[in-house]
Formats: C-alpha cells, structure tokens, sequence
C-alpha cells in the first residue's frame, strides 16, 4: 500500500553509524522532505532486537548483515529487499586466539562467540580453511558486549567476534588474531534492507534512503575538517572516540562510491558468497524448520539470477536506487 | 448483599480463575491467526500446530546435534545453577541476617554495607564478575548469589528483629546464652520466614539465571531463549517461558508446602 | 536469700521521667502486690528488677549485690503478653529452661537426661491444669492457658525472685482461684519472693503480703512528663501471711472473689503501715 | 555480659558502618594498582586519577556532540522513565490488590492471573512487549510496570487482606458500604505497605529499567553502561553503578521519610 | 423495638458442633449478660447476632424479621480486641460512623456537618472519658482507652442491639466503674437491647437485667466435638430492673466490685427463674 511515514532501525557498528549522523544532523530531513514523506531513524543498541523488530513488522527498513537477512526475515517469510550494500567486512570480525599463533591451534579448545551470528560463519569458514570442521571445537555462546571482559578469563583461550571488541582485544597480553573477515572479502555485507512490498509500493522511500546514506558517506569518507567532524561525532555516538572509530573502519571495505556497490552487486561473485552463507545456514538449521535443502528461501541476485527456489524468493538484491544514486537520479 | 460479602461458589471460582487464561489463549489465537494469513511463515506467534511441534522436538525428541533432549538437558543445567545460586544465597542470607538480628556489634558493621549492597544493579558488574570468578558456572551462581543474597539478608534481619523483645529477655531468664537465643529461640522463628522470603525471591533468581545465561553458556533455559531469539523463534521462546513460569509456580507450591510440614506453627498466628 | 533493696530510684524516658525517686526494700520470700493506675510505671518497675532495663538514676541490689545489668536465670518473669515461645510445643516451652541451662551448645538434651526434664515439665504443666496439651502449640491455647504455661515455664527454673506482670487478668474465675492456690503453694514451697502487678486489688489481697500503690503526687496534663510515679502507699496485709506454712488465720482454702457463693467480707483486711 | 546485650557507642557504631566500605575500597586501590603494574592499559580497575577524570567529563563538562551534560541528561532520561514506571505500577497495584482484597468476585477472578503472571520472567517477553508497544518509551515503561506490578499487587493483596475481619465487620456497623470499606477502611490502611512494597521494588524495577534501556535508546544509565560496556570502559561504569545505587538509597530513605510523614499511625504498632 | 428470637440455634464448625439448639426470646430493651467457660461458643453467639456468621440450623429474628445476613448500622459491637481503626486518631473513629452513614459516596463531611459530627463525637468522647485525646491514634491508647473508644464508636450509631464481648475487661477499677455508670445512662436513655459477654459474675449482676449462662452439658474431651453448648441457666436479676428510669431499688450511684471502700454484699441478688 502507499503511506507516507516510514521507519528504520539501526544499531550501533562502524558500517551504520552513518544512519545516526544523518538523523542527528538533518540529512535524514532533508531527504524526507524532498520525497513529501517522514522517517523516523530509531537507534537500537541490541543488534538482534532490531531485526526482531524488522521482521516483526514494527519498521519498515534494518541494518543488517547479509547472513541474519537471510536468517531471520527471509526465512520468517518477510520478503526483503537489500537497498543499500554499504560495505563489507574486511577485517572487523576475527578469529583470536591465546597462546596460539595459527589458526590450527584452535583445535580441542572452547571458542566463545556469538552462536549463528556472522562470527559463527567465520569461524566455520575458518575452520574450512584448515580443513577442520565445528567437531574439532566447542562452541560456548557469549555475549557480544561481554567478550573483552570475558577474554581477560583464565577458561576463555580462542574467540570469534567483532569490533570494536577486536580491536580492544588484540591489545590484550597474549592475544593473537589468526583469521580475520579480510580473507572471505565480500561474504559478510552490511546492508540497509526494506520490506519488499513496501519499496515497491513507495519507490520514493528506497530512493530517500539511498540519497541519505551516499550523502553521509560522502562526507565520512571526505578528508577534511567536516569529515573528521563527522567521524569524531560517529565515534562518540558509538562509544569511542574519532581514532577509535576511524580504526574500525579501516578494517570495513565501505563503497563509498554508489558505482563500486552496483558493480559488486551485479558481479558473479556475490553468488558464491551467498552460497556459502546460505549453506551454513541450512547447516545450522536456522532456515528454518521446514526447510529440506539450502535451496528452500530464494535468492534473487543483482545480476537477476535466483539462487535456490525461484517459486519463494525472499531475499532480493536490488541495485536499482545505488545505480540511481550513482547516476545522480535521485 | 454488599459485594463484599458476595462469594462465589467453588464452581463460579473456578470459571472466573479459569477466564483471563481463556482470555489470553484467545487473544494469542486470534492475532496468531491474522498475522499467519498475512505471512504464512511468520514467526512472531506461531500456529498452536507449530507450537506442538516444537514442543514434541523440544521435549521429546533427541537433538540430532548432540542427542540430548533439549528441554531436560536445559532444565537440569538451569536448576542446578539455579539451586546452587538460592542454596548458597539462602545459607549466607540466614547466616549475616541471623548475626545482624542477634549480635549489635554485627548490625552495626555489616547492616550498612547490606543496605547499599541490596541497590547495586549485579547486572552491572557481571564483567567484573566474570574476570574475578570465570566464565563458567562460579560466575553464574556468584550472578544470582548477589542479586537475591542482599534482599534475603534484609528480609531475615527484619524479621528477626521483629521477635518481641520479651522472647529474648524471656530467654535469658532462661539461662540461655546469646548462642542459644540464636538457635534456639531466633533461628527457628525465622526460618518459616527464611522459606517465604525465597519464594518471593525465584522470580528474580529466575531473572538473574536467564540474564547469566544469556552472556555465555552452552545449555540452559535462558541460553535456549537467548540463542534462538537470534532467528526470532517463538516456537521455541514461548514453550520456554512458559516451562520456566510453571517450574516457578511449582517451586512456590513446593516451597509453602514444605513450609506447612515442616512449621506448622507458623500457620497457627492468624 | 532474695531480699530486694530499691535505693532511690528514678528513671526516665528521654524528657519523661516515669519513676520519680523510689526507695524500697523487699523481705526475702516476700509476696509484693503492685498496683496503681494505668500507665504509672508498673512494668517500667518490673522492667528494671529483671535488668530488662537500666535505672537513670539509683540502684537495685539483690542480697546486698548490685543487680546483673543483664537477665538472667535468678529472676523469672511472666509478662501481659508475648510470653511464651510460638514456636515450640507447650511442653517444649516448660521443658526449654532446663534444657538450655544443662546443654550450653545445643540446648537439648537427650536421652535419659531428656526423659527427666520432660517428666518433671509434665508434673508443672499438670499443676497449672495444662495436662492434655502437652503436644500443643501456644497459637492452640486461649489467652489464660497461655499465661499458665508462661507461668508454668517461669517456675521451672525456680528462679530467686519471680516477678508477675497482671498474669491472671485472661484467666476464667474457676481456673483463676485454682491458679491462686497454685502460686500460694509454691511460694510456700519454694524460696523466692515475688512482685506481682496487679490491677485486682481483690487478687492482691488474697495473694500478698505487702500491697505496693504507685501514684504520680502531680498528674495535671502539663505536669505528667516532668513529674514520676513514686510509692503511694504501702500496705501490710493483716493477718500477716509468710511463706513455708499457713499462719493461723488463713485457711486452706482461699475463696476467691468469683465465687459466686461467697460474696461476704473478704478474708483480709488492712492496716496501714509508715508514712 | 552476653554479646546480645553489649551494644557499641554512637563513634564506635560509625567506625564499624564504614569499615566494610573501607575495606571495599582498599581491595579496590590494591587490585586497580596491580593490575595497573602488569599492563598499564588496563581497563578492568582504572586508576582512582582515571575515574576522577572520567567523572569530570561525564558530569560537569559539555558532551561534544550533543552539548548535554551527559551524566544529567542520562538520570534525567532514566529517571523519567522510573517514574511512570513505578507511577503506573504502583496505580495499577493498588486498584487491583485493592479489588483482589476487598471483592470476592475480583479475588476469584484475578488472584491466579496475578499469581502466575507475577512468575513469567519478563525479559524473555521483550520482543512481544516491543512490537506491541513500539520501540518509545512506552514499551521500557511497560517493562518496568509488568516486572513490577504483579509482585506489588500481591503484596498488597496479603496485605489488604491480612486486616482483621473484625474490623471490616465493624465498618458494615457504622453503615458502610463496600465502596466506603475500600476507600475508608482498607485503602489508607494498606498505603503505608504501598510504600514500603515500592522501596522493596526499587532494585527490581532499575534492574527492568537497564534491561529494557541496553535494547533501545538513546540516552539513559542503562543505555550508557551497555553502550561502553563494548569496550570494557569500567572508568564510565563504575561511577555510573556508584551513581544508580546512589539514587536507589536516596530514593529508599526518601520513601521511608515519606511514609513517616504521611502516615505517623503506621510506626505506632510496635 | 428491638426485641430478639432465637429459635433452635445450632452452629458448627466443621465437624465440631459449637452451639446446639439454643432458643432464648431477648425482650426489647433487655440487658443480657451472657457468662460461660472459655470457648463455649459466646464469641461465636454474638457473632451471629450480629450477622457476621450464619447459622448452621435455626434462625433469629429481629422484631419478627429475619435477621439481614450481613452486618449492618442497626447493631453496634465492640469486640474483645481489633475494635478500632488504627489509621484513625481518636475523634475520626468516633465521627466515622456518622460520617459514612451520611455521605456515601467520600464517607467524610465537610465544613458544618463536620463540625455538627465532631462536636457530637467530642461530646461521646467526654463521656467515656476519653477527653484530651481526641488527636491521638488508638495505638498510643491503652487498652482500657481503646476499649472505651471502640464503645464510643458503637454507640455513636444508636444501634437498636449493642453486642459487648468483654469490654470492660482491661479497665482499672475507677474507670470500670465510670463506664457502669456511663453504660446505664446510655441504656436508659437509648432504646437499645444490650447484650454483653463476661467473665465477671459481679459486673453482670451490676448490670444485666438478666443472666445467661451457656455450658455445655457434656465435657468429656471425647465429647468436645459432638456436643455443643447450650442454655444452662437463665437468671432475672432481682430487684428487676428496666430501662428508662431507676427502680426504686437501684440508686444513682451503683458501686462497683474494686471500689476498696466498699466489699459488703453487692446489690443485686438472684432468683433462677424458668428451668
Ligand atoms: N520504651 C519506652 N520509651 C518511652 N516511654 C516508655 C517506654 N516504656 C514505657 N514508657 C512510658 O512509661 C510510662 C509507664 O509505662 P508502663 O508500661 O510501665 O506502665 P504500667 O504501669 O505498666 O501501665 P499498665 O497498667 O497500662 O500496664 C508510660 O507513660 C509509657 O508511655
Ligand atoms: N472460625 C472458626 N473456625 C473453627 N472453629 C472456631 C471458629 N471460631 C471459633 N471456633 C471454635 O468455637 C468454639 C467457641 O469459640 P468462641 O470464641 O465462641 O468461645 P468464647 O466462649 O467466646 O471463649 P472466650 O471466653 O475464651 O472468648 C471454640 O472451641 C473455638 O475453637
Ligand atoms: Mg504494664
Ligand atoms: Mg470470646
């Protein structure tokens, strides 16, 4: 149906903290003027709540990776359309180890991290990598914002998880990074993701949230003195301090340019990766309990390819609103 | 008839007890039924069908992982933690409380530090709790010590300064020592009390489990809820919780019970 | 051998003084009824005899001895109230001194040390009329079974100086005149004096030796915090009664003032004594 | 002289009320200094100069993005929503003990919802709670209110009906209605234990309050302690914890005052 | 008028029969005393009088009407303890009663009502000698002041039957004697029925117009259960006495048992009447 007033959800990690300057700083008023409509920027600090609410149907758009929009709303038949791909994970998550200096020593030990989280997906991917499989360790479940206290804990000797905490913890006496997101480039995407319907029923509001984002990433990626405004603001937002956040985002591969995300959208590669995600999903069974293959949720890829069942496609990506974006059509 | 003296028979009892839950059932039923046409895989109020499911794979069936059965494999991980968690806060609780009640000197030094203790967030402190006790099962029990310790400290203290002065004096013309007045005369006239005071307190011994259980652990009832909100499953959240309230409510039931044979004259006051 | 010496004694709560200079002396194996109005200072008194309390001012001694700044087993007490333990048995209360004076760790006995106490708390409980309710709780027993018992349990100790809070006001007029005779026997028996207060001037005069009044000399509204009870009067009761036999006056049986038979003058009568 | 009977002087009272927290403070300079000694970037026990800088920044200086003071735009947030929280728990708590009390009817109707709702663990409930009540502020208040109330209804219910029977049948003597019984008779008698019943819920309800902050917004203690939490930023925590359990005492002495006041009657009992 | 019939009353308790077929006519303006050994069920009979139970057989009738099933303003008790409302100071537990009855929705008057209230309510307190402590609160009363507030209470209301269980039981002797007084004045002047429970012989005979004693007939502990109490004697006080003026055998001034100067015969003597 066509409305006027829309919502999104973000919560707090490097690749979104964009969406809270904007809102803080009237880019997000601006774009909602230009289109006639209003949306309301709630920020979450519970990264799963958000998606939960997404899914629910309480927002209509979330940050989220490209791993829990597969898991969460597509499998809970929320059909949803990735607007944005903002960036990938180039080092943010990572596998850490005490008093092992490869990855092979992680084998036999107790590995704290965020269980079916994108954590959990490196860690299989590198356990893959070692020819090593989930048998060989024991997952211990762990919250993410207990993970540095957690690490500093006689029993904790190998965890998975993401910055900020990574980057605190590799700081830490004994503490190793032995695998890291920058060697599966482009299999955990961080996306601003729209319910389906919505977007195609309100073209407007996918073009508003693409005309904010590359606007805000702009200035974030400028190197001048409202650029660094800008990221010192955003580490405050998100805890930290301007060195602090401009270190999280060295190991985040963002697209500030609309054109660089359009091509890897369209590109062949993003297919394999999905593959992958898709997989592991199917192997935890967390696409839900009905699903009998990999293929049960569709994926429709930027290239218009479908990966899985074409009949029940619920994860689109569409790089229509970046083209235009990078077009300058908005 | 004032309404005040209007009692209803066991019969209507029963049918108004009955009809909130009802309510509630329905309530659950309808909007499950609206959101389901709306999505067929929506997973925010699942199908009684879905429900029952689950639960049969829950409680019934192995877990193809593991080859336990996830319900009882959390239960048994809950309730241990959970027993030692309300065991050693009931102990220590009946101990300080017994000594500030009896000695002054112990009032004066330790019932200052109970009072700020019993207002500190534990959830808080869990990191500093976590590095001095260890992520396993210490740090679980230590989370629910603190929370319910303090309030059951105070609890105790209260009730056993509320003993009529007169007991006491009576007791020491009985040739009791303070040592004796503490077991014999304050000790046994606290521990019904010991016993409604830790009823009171399984809600929040619950909450603090589920709150440890939630920041790291590989099995448990708040683990269970915790992991699997990651994909949003209420089949699976709502059997839980449900479980969880009806091992509260027959905790409570056990605990008066017990209260009943073991103090029968606590009942007596009126 | 218990005799009391009260040596001018004031005490006072905060701004209001209570007891307003009280000097007294109480003979060994002496029966002192204290009475007066409501609120004058009579369980402050009694308070202050069992150490429950400190004097402001003045002294107890007990046989020339400063009096222990604690309670303890020398001196028994029953009170208006709260005076037995609820959570122990009817006999587990009479039972509870002894057990606690012999055992100092546990405060139970067992065995045949246990069967002994139970045997000689049974023969007390029976002489109070308690026999039966044994195995009973205090919350199961009416008002006047309960000061019984607290009686009962108070005896047991055979303390030196036993003191009396208005026991017998819950009791039935039957069972009050039993009590009567009871407490008359075992003061005879055994060598303790004894401070009862009583609002019964009837029951004093039945029970006593000495009748104690406490009065406030100025009781304005504005004067009361500022002006304590002190002794009003101080009565012998005539003919004189002491304890270990009857005198030649007094009969076995003491009628009581419920008996509907006998409302003709009563058996003692007064003289009044000093300033 | 027995121990129950040797009570300290006012100094030496005093000494031993603070020498636990002395104690605590102590362990506190050693650990911090300790661990300080074997990694000078430790964040576990900052350096007493650290918390002092830290406090500086968060209480009296400007925050640099948004230009509040964050420590007071925080408790300000927070403290609002307390409020209503307790506000409307402690309404909803008092009408329907009141009710459960005073009329058959209710009792038979909602005394076993209370009962078992006062059982259900309230944070697994969160996500229903949100998508019911949005993500404002209307759901953090609605935890608080569902954490809270059940438990304060019950109180109040036990407490309501533990008056003597004898004096409601004296009330229908002098002609009261069951409307006049509940608001003469029972209402004020109970508003005492209404107090007291919300001191004792004060830690729960801080606790509902943080749980329900570290999911959603963008000011409030909560909020700050779970935002820094990432980053084991215990000089931010600390003072935070210090500064909640502050106002939890504060509070607590503030509603005994209150109750002192208002109702004089209810110290007479002893 | 107030008159009082009880037919073929039985009251249980479960499996113990408390009260058994007890009939009794209580004529209007009557002043019955009712006497008995503790916990024979006269607790229990003003607790039916007054509506608060109900009867396991039988009936009661008030005036040929069936007793209503609740209580009500038309009968005023004061209750051997719990008889006031702690959260009220003095004068508001008096003025309770007339406030409720007139405004039904706050319960509370205000501006010259109020004042109408209270000063009749200042006027109760006077007579029960209560006045002065119109501003505190029950609990800073003894419990001889609370007893006479709680009758304050009650007759505020003018009840056509006054039931009494035990009031004067924690009085001093002056102040029972007062309220004797204060009684029979009311009694006189008011046309209620009165019936009062208690323990004391003498009091009922300085009172009553006539004397109930319940007992149960058979008192064997196997027994308690199975049988109740029922009317053992009924006993018109002789010179009889009526409400609304003295006899000319009651004078104005009716001494009272602890009055000291005065232990000769009482006034009243008996005469059993009916079987
Ligand atoms: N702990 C206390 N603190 C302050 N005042 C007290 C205390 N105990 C008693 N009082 C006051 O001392 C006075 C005497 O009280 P006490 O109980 O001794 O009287 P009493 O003669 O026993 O009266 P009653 O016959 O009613 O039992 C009263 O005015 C009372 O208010
Ligand atoms: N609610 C009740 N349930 C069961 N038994 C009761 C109840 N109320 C009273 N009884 C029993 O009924 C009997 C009569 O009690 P009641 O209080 O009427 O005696 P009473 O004559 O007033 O005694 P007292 O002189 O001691 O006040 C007692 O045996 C008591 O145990
Ligand atoms: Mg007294
Ligand atoms: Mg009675």
């Amino acid at each position: 149906e066509e409305k006027k007033d829309f919502k999104i959800a973000w919560s707090i990690y490097a690749g979104w903290m964009p969406w809270g300057y904007a809102a803080d700083h009237g880019i997000v008023k601006k774009w909602a003027e230009k289109y006639g409509i209003t949306i309301e920027v709630t920020q979450f600090n519970d990264y799963v709540e958000s998606i939960n609410q997404y899914t629910a149907g309480a927002y209509d758009a979330v940050t989220v990776t490209n791993m829990d929009a597969l898991s969460i709303p597509a499998a809970g038949g929320v059909d949803t359309t990735a607007v944005i791909v903002g960036d990938f994970s180039n080092g943010n998550d990572a596998v850490i180890l005490k008093d092992g200096a490869t990855l092979a020593d992680i084998k036999g030990r107790p590995v704290n991290l965020v269980e079916f989280s994108v954590s959990h997906y490196l860690l299989a991917r590198a356990l893959d990598s070692v020819g090593m499989s989930e048998q060989d360790v024991q997952v211990i479940n762990t919250a993410d914002p207990d993970m540095i206290g957690a690490f500093q804990t006689p029993e904790v000797t190998a965890m998975v998880t993401w910055n900020p905490m990574v980057s605190a913890i590799v700081k830490l006496p004994g503490a190793t990074k032995v695998f890291d997101s920058s060697q599966i480039p482009g299999e955990i995407l961080d996306l601003a993701v729209a319910n389906t319907e919505t977007v195609k029923d309100n073209p407007d509001f996918a073009k508003a949230m693409a005309g904010i984002w590359y606007d805000t990433v702009t200035l974030m990626a400028a190197d001048t003195a409202e650029g660094a405004a800008a990221r010192a603001a955003m580490g405050a937002a998100s805890g930290t301090d301007q060195a602090g956040f401009e270190e999280q985002l060295a190991a985040t591969k963002l697209y500030a340019k609309p054109s660089d995300a359009v091509a890897f959208v369209t590109s062949a590669e993003l297919g394999a990766k999905m593959d992958h995600v898709r997989k592991f999903l199917f192997d935890k069974g967390l696409l839900g309990p009905s699903a009998s293959s990999p293929d049960a949720v569709g994926i429709a890829l930027g290239d218009g390819t479908v990966l899985g069942d074409g009949a029940n496609v619920k994860l689109r990506f569409a790089p229509d609103w970046m083209q235009a974006a990078a077009d300058g059509k908005l | 008839m004032r309404l005040i003296n209007l009692h209803p028979d066991r019969g209507t009892r029963l049918v108004l007890g009955l009809a909130p839950f009802g309510a509630l059932m329905l309530a659950y039923l309808i909007g499950s039924a609206v959101r389901l046409a709306a999505n067929p895989a929506d997973k925010l109020l699942p199908a009684l069908t879905t429900l029952a499911a689950s639960i049969e794979r829950l409680a019934f069936l192995p877990d193809p992982r593991t080859g336990d059965i996830l319900l009882w494999a959390d239960t048994l991980a809950s309730l241990a933690r959970l027993g030692w968690g309300l065991g050693l806060a009931t102990g220590g609780a009946l101990a300080i409380g017994l000594a500030v009640a009896v000695l002054p000197l112990a009032r004066a030094a330790l019932s200052p530090l109970v009072a700020f203790v019993s207002m500190v967030p534990p959830l808080a402190l869990l990191p500093i709790l976590f590095i001095l006790l260890g992520l396993g099962e210490v740090s679980k029990v230590a989370l629910i010590v603190i929370g319910v310790m303090p309030v059951m400290t105070r609890d105790l203290a209260l009730a056993a300064h509320a003993l009529p002065r007169e007991q006491i004096v009576k007791a020491e013309t009985l040739s009791a020592s303070t040592w004796l007045i503490a077991i014999r005369v304050v000790l046994p006239q606290i521990l019904p009390r010991l016993i409604d005071s830790l009823r009171l307190q399984l809600g929040p011994a619950f909450l603090f489990l589920i709150a440890a259980e939630a920041i790291s652990a590989d099995a448990g009832l708040g683990y269970r809820i915790f992991l699997v909100r990651r994909y949003l499953a209420m089949d699976v959240i709502f059997p839980y919780v449900a479980w969880i309230t009806l091992l509260a409510v027959l905790l409570d039931i056990g605990l008066t019970g017990l209260r009943r044979r073991l103090f029968p004259w606590s009942e007596l006051r009126a | 051998m218990s005799r009391l010496e009260i040596r001018n004694l004031w005490k006072e709560y905060g701004q209001q003084i209570v007891l307003e200079n009280i000097s007294l002396t109480i003979a060994p194996r002496a029966f002192v009824a204290l009475v007066g109005p409501s609120g004058c200072g009579k369980t402050t008194f009694l308070r202050l005899l069992l150490g429950q309390e400190v004097p402001t001012r003045g002294e107890i001694l007990l046989d020339g001895q400063p009096l222990p700044r604690e309670p303890g087993p020398d001196r028994g007490v029953v009170y208006q109230r709260y005076s037995v333990f609820p959570h122990m048995t009817v006999l587990g209360n009479v039972m509870a001194g002894p057990e606690m004076k012999t055992a100092r760790f546990l405060g139970r006995r067992f065995g045949a040390a246990r069967r002994a106490i139970a045997e000689e708390a049974r023969a007390m409980l029976a002489e109070v009329g308690l026999a039966g309710a044994e195995d009973k709780y205090p919350a199961q027993l009416s008002g006047g079974m309960q000061q019984r018992l607290a009686l009962a349990q108070a005896l047991m100790m055979k303390p030196r100086v036993l003191l009396l809070d208005e026991p017998f006001g819950a009791l039935d007029p039957g069972i009050r005149s039993d009590i009567h005779r009871l407490m008359q026997r075992l003061w005879n028996e055994t060598p303790m004096t004894v401070v009862m207060v009583t609002h019964d001037l009837k029951e004093a005069f039945t029970l006593a030796t000495r009748i104690i009044a406490f009065e406030r000399r100025r009781d304005r509204p504005e004067e009361r915090d500022r002006y304590g009870a002190s002794v009003g009067s101080d009565i012998a009761v005539w003919p004189p009664r002491s304890a270990g036999g009857p005198t030649i006056w007094t009969s076995d049986y003491l009628p009581d003032r419920d008996d509907p038979i006998l409302w003709g003058p009563t058996t003692g009568t007064t003289r009044p004594q000093g300033a």
